[in-house]
């Protein structure tokens, strides 16, 4: 075990898998010569040479469609976007493409891709650099939805994602890249579908993801200190999202606030939210409460930004509430 | 083989030798016959709609596939767009798991969730079949870039029509195939008309052909009503593609008889319009010029017509009788099983 | 008033308003000399001109962003889009360019515009063409989206969307165009945002949308028979949806289904279910149910699409288990 | 004005004779070195972490805003992507409203939602400051699309970068354009990066100007360090758009001197390469040619460079000094009143 970087930590998982396997390459934007644009590909080219670490021209419609095709003949791509606000020039690609050719073509062909990139806003990037896309894609059947918080499950669930044998949608947190933390230094699958349970609790159970799981655990904090003691669920994997989990904290602490960055309408809370009133009616004793981002696209104004996103008073409001 | 007269010395002869042997040309007019007779058995089956939602029937542009694709090798990879029957049949997909599909059976090449448009055969490296405009142009860069990754030594030949080059992917990718070198072969099928579209009311610096310069490829044509000159134009951007890592782009000029797809009421152009193009017949004049050449007797192409009559009908009875799939098996084609970590839970999230 | 179809209506709301309004513009693939791939817009051509009714090639992003660009200037387009799923190759042009500019210009300009066209399966044309990415753009926050079910507001709400100063998505059943019904012959104003009860009742609520409302109102045909009333709204706008109206009927019924065609995972059917939830906590005798498409793409194979789509069946089976 | 020598015959003149008048030599000059200021006060605000998020400065191109926008009119509408603050000073947004922006204040020019990539002015036909690469040449046929509907006389200049026209949507654009033949100019920014990738990298078919001819668009370069020559080029680049409808595709050369943003470690380059440009420097070469022609004396030089100072200057503190934007003005600006049909009931979907 070593302290590493958010960062570092999937570069690693980059990295053991490609030494692992020769069909996984890498491909995007600035991801060989400039060495990402967030570094997280720092020293693949040299490592492994141009031919499996390729940067393309800013055509992301094209790269992940050959991807897409790579993917079809055997390879194992991984595609790197240097935001995931630019998915939606590729949105055709990765929904009709990635999302129905293994089904349309009777399952003759496999689609063993990564997709990964940041997501998400919170450093003044505008509204059209900040989206948090995850529901969209998470609402086409085919596709499976992953967003580490911690660097251990960045690297986990990287290598998880890259040796599935089904396409995985990966969205890391612009926030996280510089995030520390004990990373194992080889072997470490995060299995996905699991969430993890970050802080243990019995008043109130909070649902979160990606970065607004460390929202969430500060706001946690700040509850405890009141006396209120809540369960933090990091999911980890947004769909398919761990039910089992969550499940068991809202049996026994009955009340759920459900923390996610993206905008509210039909984001993937309110699926959360429909499952745990359906699944588990009885057992609520108060309303789930969503904190989401605000109905606005992400404005630029720092102060404004961090009024959109779910932050600790936000998240302290929805649960002192459910709490009554 | 020259067509040598019957003890009468001929002038000018009409047809000129073929350097294709008597077999080849055989099975090149063989493969359009089945083609036509397979679509004709498609717009019947259309009709008793026993074939539902879209289907585009390849009828007129049957020289195209077979010139084309006998210009490949078996390692070679096949993708096209949802005009697909044709060149799934010249791939060497067998007409009843065509047929199957298009009725949406259990049997069909994609097991009845594809439909007409999404015709696959992996075996024959058949890429599909592929109904978004434009959209497949990408993965047929992404099926060379996987040969050259692999070192295969094949080749990509992609089919489109030419109302999707005005799709961006479709530039970028053409971009992307150059830089990169990739072994590929754009072949655009110019019928003129994309729906009710003609090409010259959507596309800006014709002929398309040109296009190519812009991204530094070689540009070509070729005659899609004349099966050979279709095979020898798409062997030579074959050869550039496979021996140079040169990327071709293609036009090659066609025409389709019928409708946009059965649902199309056709107004657009006129009779007389389709009429001149029926008298350039890849079937007819290819029939023709094999008589001339004296490949072809009258009795051997009523055999093959026979044959690819009998094959469609074959085919279409083996669909009727064919099992429809089951929501079961639909769900089990979803995902792969994994085989390098532990399964993943799949809940189906509707859960009445 | 007269009984013409949907399509009709449709039809007569285009020409009504592009009398009415010279900068009302209609663009798409084959809207004029075809006269619309599903002849909505029959007459256009040879009524207001090739100015005013324009043919494209086949590049969605290029005459979507050019119509932005168009209300940007000043003008109304209204753009077609042969099937809703040929949207997203338009995707980026429709939530960045549509979705933000108004706002991230601060205010400076309107986008009164239309994107409308046919969504939805049923018709067996496969994965790729039947999507329903009406719950995708209502998570965009500038954007409005409506979806008629029935002939007199397919009229009456397109007219209301060409005169908005907003964006509005509209989304058609291609199956609902052939339907008949009394339509007012001039002017007819669906507002946005407003519901419809299409049938009433006390014992449950169903709320519907675009042509699920029609297997609704079977599906309460059949209830009736079985001595359960159920009460079915028609939502005509998804976002923002009539939730005064839900809450009206579910304060009654106390029991709520939600019925919507596309595939669960966070559609706008579980952005309901939350709200209702949330805000009806103690209204609600049982668990909110969601009748969706099936988790999987759209097959071909017309027995099995008819169970993946959100059908009869499936309602009654759903109404049952809220009715206890 | 030729310049004339102090009392000495001139064998040679170095810089030729303009047609320009004086007064608008000048202000080629004033405007560049406004931006200049302005960019190098920007970058100061930067460091001290009073703008965030993107800030892609223009130094180094600020002849070919300058040169381009002397060539238009008041009616002509101009977009551009996020490289944009020279573009906006060019155009006439004043400064203070800029900065004001760039510091996200609400007396930005976008209240302080857009920030440095999202400058609007639309009382000056501005229309922005577009983030995604590409996506805004969509909207710029849009523009010129509604110019020529409202047959207003006016023309859409689009700049973009060189790295944008990989883009998809943008050879979308340039087929349509030339088929609707719309009054545009489409001027390709080419300072041979687009972050860390040069155009050799990025694009087949150099040099770019080739694309034009694919869609049969007018296709011309200028030299971008050149004030005169950009703005030669431009006027008659927008002379064929307006009087004749002809699109044209102008490929400008250009360099930025500094990162592709503030955050950018600059490693993908050489120091002398820079060094080698900055030679060529737009504000310092026609300060020279200005100086030969004696249009511009040494004091009116410094005059207009201390303006420029005070100018950049006393917009920064305006921007300190203005008020930050508030919630509820980020709600009012989502969506514009109605005023033809009753006003929508507008629920915000998050709770807390
Ligand atoms: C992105 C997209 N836009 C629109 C359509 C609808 N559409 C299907 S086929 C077609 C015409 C294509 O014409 P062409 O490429 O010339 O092929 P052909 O039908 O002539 O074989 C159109 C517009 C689509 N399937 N995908
Ligand atoms: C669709 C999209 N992909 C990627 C990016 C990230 N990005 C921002 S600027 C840029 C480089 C653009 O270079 P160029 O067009 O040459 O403009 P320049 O920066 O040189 O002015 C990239 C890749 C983006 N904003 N949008
Ligand atoms: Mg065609
Ligand atoms: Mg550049």
């Amino acid at each position: 075990m070593a302290k590493i970087t958010y960062r570092q930590a999937l570069n690693q998982a980059m990295a053991e898998e490609m030494e692992r396997d020769p069909s996984v390459f890498l491909i995007g934007e600035e991801v060989a010569e400039y060495q990402g644009a967030f570094k997280v590909s720092q020293g693949l080219l040299q490592r492994f040479g141009a031919k499996r670490v390729l940067d393309t021209p800013i055509s992301e419609a094209a790269f992940s469609g050959l991807a897409v095709g790579a993917a079809l003949y055997g390879l194992r791509p991984i595609v790197e976007f240097m935001n995931w606000s630019f998915s939606f020039v590729a949105f055709d690609q990765l929904v009709n493409n990635v999302g129905s050719l293994r089904f349309m073509s009777g399952g003759q062909f496999n689609l063993p891709m990564v997709i990964r990139g940041p997501s998400g806003g919170g450093t003044q990037i505008g509204a059209t650099h900040s989206h948090c896309p995850e529901s969209w894609f998470a609402g086409v059947p085919a596709l499976t939805v992953v967003s580490p918080a911690f660097p251990d499950d960045a690297k986990g669930l990287l290598k998880s994602s890259i040796r599935s044998n089904n396409p995985v949608f990966f969205f890391e947190g612009e926030r996280l890249y510089g995030m520390e933390g004990e990373v194992p230094d080889g072997e470490c699958l995060t299995p996905i579908g699991q969430a993890r349970v970050c802080r243990e609790g019995s008043d109130l159970t909070i649902v979160s993801g990606g970065y607004a799981t460390h929202a969430a655990l500060s706001a946690a904090e700040v509850l405890g200190a009141e006396g209120k003691e809540a369960e933090v669920i990091d999911l980890r994997t947004i769909k398919p999202y761990d039910f089992v989990r969550i499940a068991q904290s809202v049996q026994k602490t009955n009340r759920l606030v459900i923390v996610e960055e993206n905008k509210p309408f039909a984001g993937w809370g309110a699926q959360i939210a429909y499952d745990v009133q359906h699944r588990l009616f009885d057992w609520l004793d108060a309303p789930i409460l969503r904190v989401t981002g605000l109905d606005i696209p992400q404005p630029y104004n720092g102060s404004l930004e961090a009024k959109v996103l779910p932050n600790g008073e936000r998240i302290i409001a929805a649960a002192r509430q459910v709490l009554g | 083989m020259v067509a040598e007269g019957p003890g009468v010395a001929v002038a000018e002869p009409k047809a000129p030798a073929s350097s294709l042997s008597a077999e080849i040309q055989i099975d090149l007019y063989r493969q359009m016959v089945r083609i036509r007779r397979f679509e004709e058995k498609s717009a019947q089956a259309f009709m008793r709609a026993e074939i539902k939602g879209f289907c585009h029937l390849y009828i007129g542009q049957e020289a195209v596939a077979v010139g084309a694709l006998a210009a490949l090798e078996p390692r070679d990879a096949v993708i096209t767009a949802y005009r697909d029957h044709g060149i799934a049949l010249a791939r060497g997909t067998p007409a009843r798991a065509c047929m199957a599909e298009l009725l949406g059976k259990k049997t069909g090449c994609s097991r009845g969730m594809g439909g007409s448009m999404h015709l696959f055969h992996r075996a024959n490296h058949f890429y599909g079949g592929h109904a978004i405009v434009g959209a497949h142009t990408a993965l047929a860069a992404g099926l060379a870039f996987a040969q050259q990754y692999e070192n295969t030594g094949g080749i990509t030949l992609c089919f489109l029509g030419e109302g999707a080059v005005n799709q961006g992917v479709f530039a970028e990718t053409l971009n992307l195939v150059s830089l990169w070198k990739l072994p590929i072969v754009f072949l655009i099928e110019n019928n003129d008309y994309a729906m009710g579209t003609s090409v010259s009311r959507s596309s800006a610096g014709l002929p398309l052909v040109n296009r190519a310069s812009a991204f530094d490829l070689a540009g070509r044509t070729a005659n899609g009503m004349d099966v050979e000159d279709v095979r020898k134009k798409v062997a030579e951007a074959v050869s550039l593609a496979r021996t140079e890592h040169l990327p071709t782009l293609l036009e090659v000029s066609t025409y389709r008889y019928r409708g946009h797809s059965m649902s199309d009421p056709d107004t657009y152009r006129t009779k007389q319009e389709i009429e001149e193009w029926k008298k350039r017949d890849p079937i007819l004049l290819y029939r023709e010029k094999l008589e001339e050449r004296q490949v072809l007797l009258d009795a051997l192409a009523k055999q093959i017509d026979g044959e690819a009559r009998a094959e469609a009908q074959d085919a279409l009875t083996f669909a009727e009788e064919s099992p429809e799939p089951d929501l079961d098996l639909a769900f089990s084609l979803l995902f792969s099983p994994e085989d390098q970590i532990d399964p993943i839970l799949r809940p189906r999230y509707s859960d009445i």
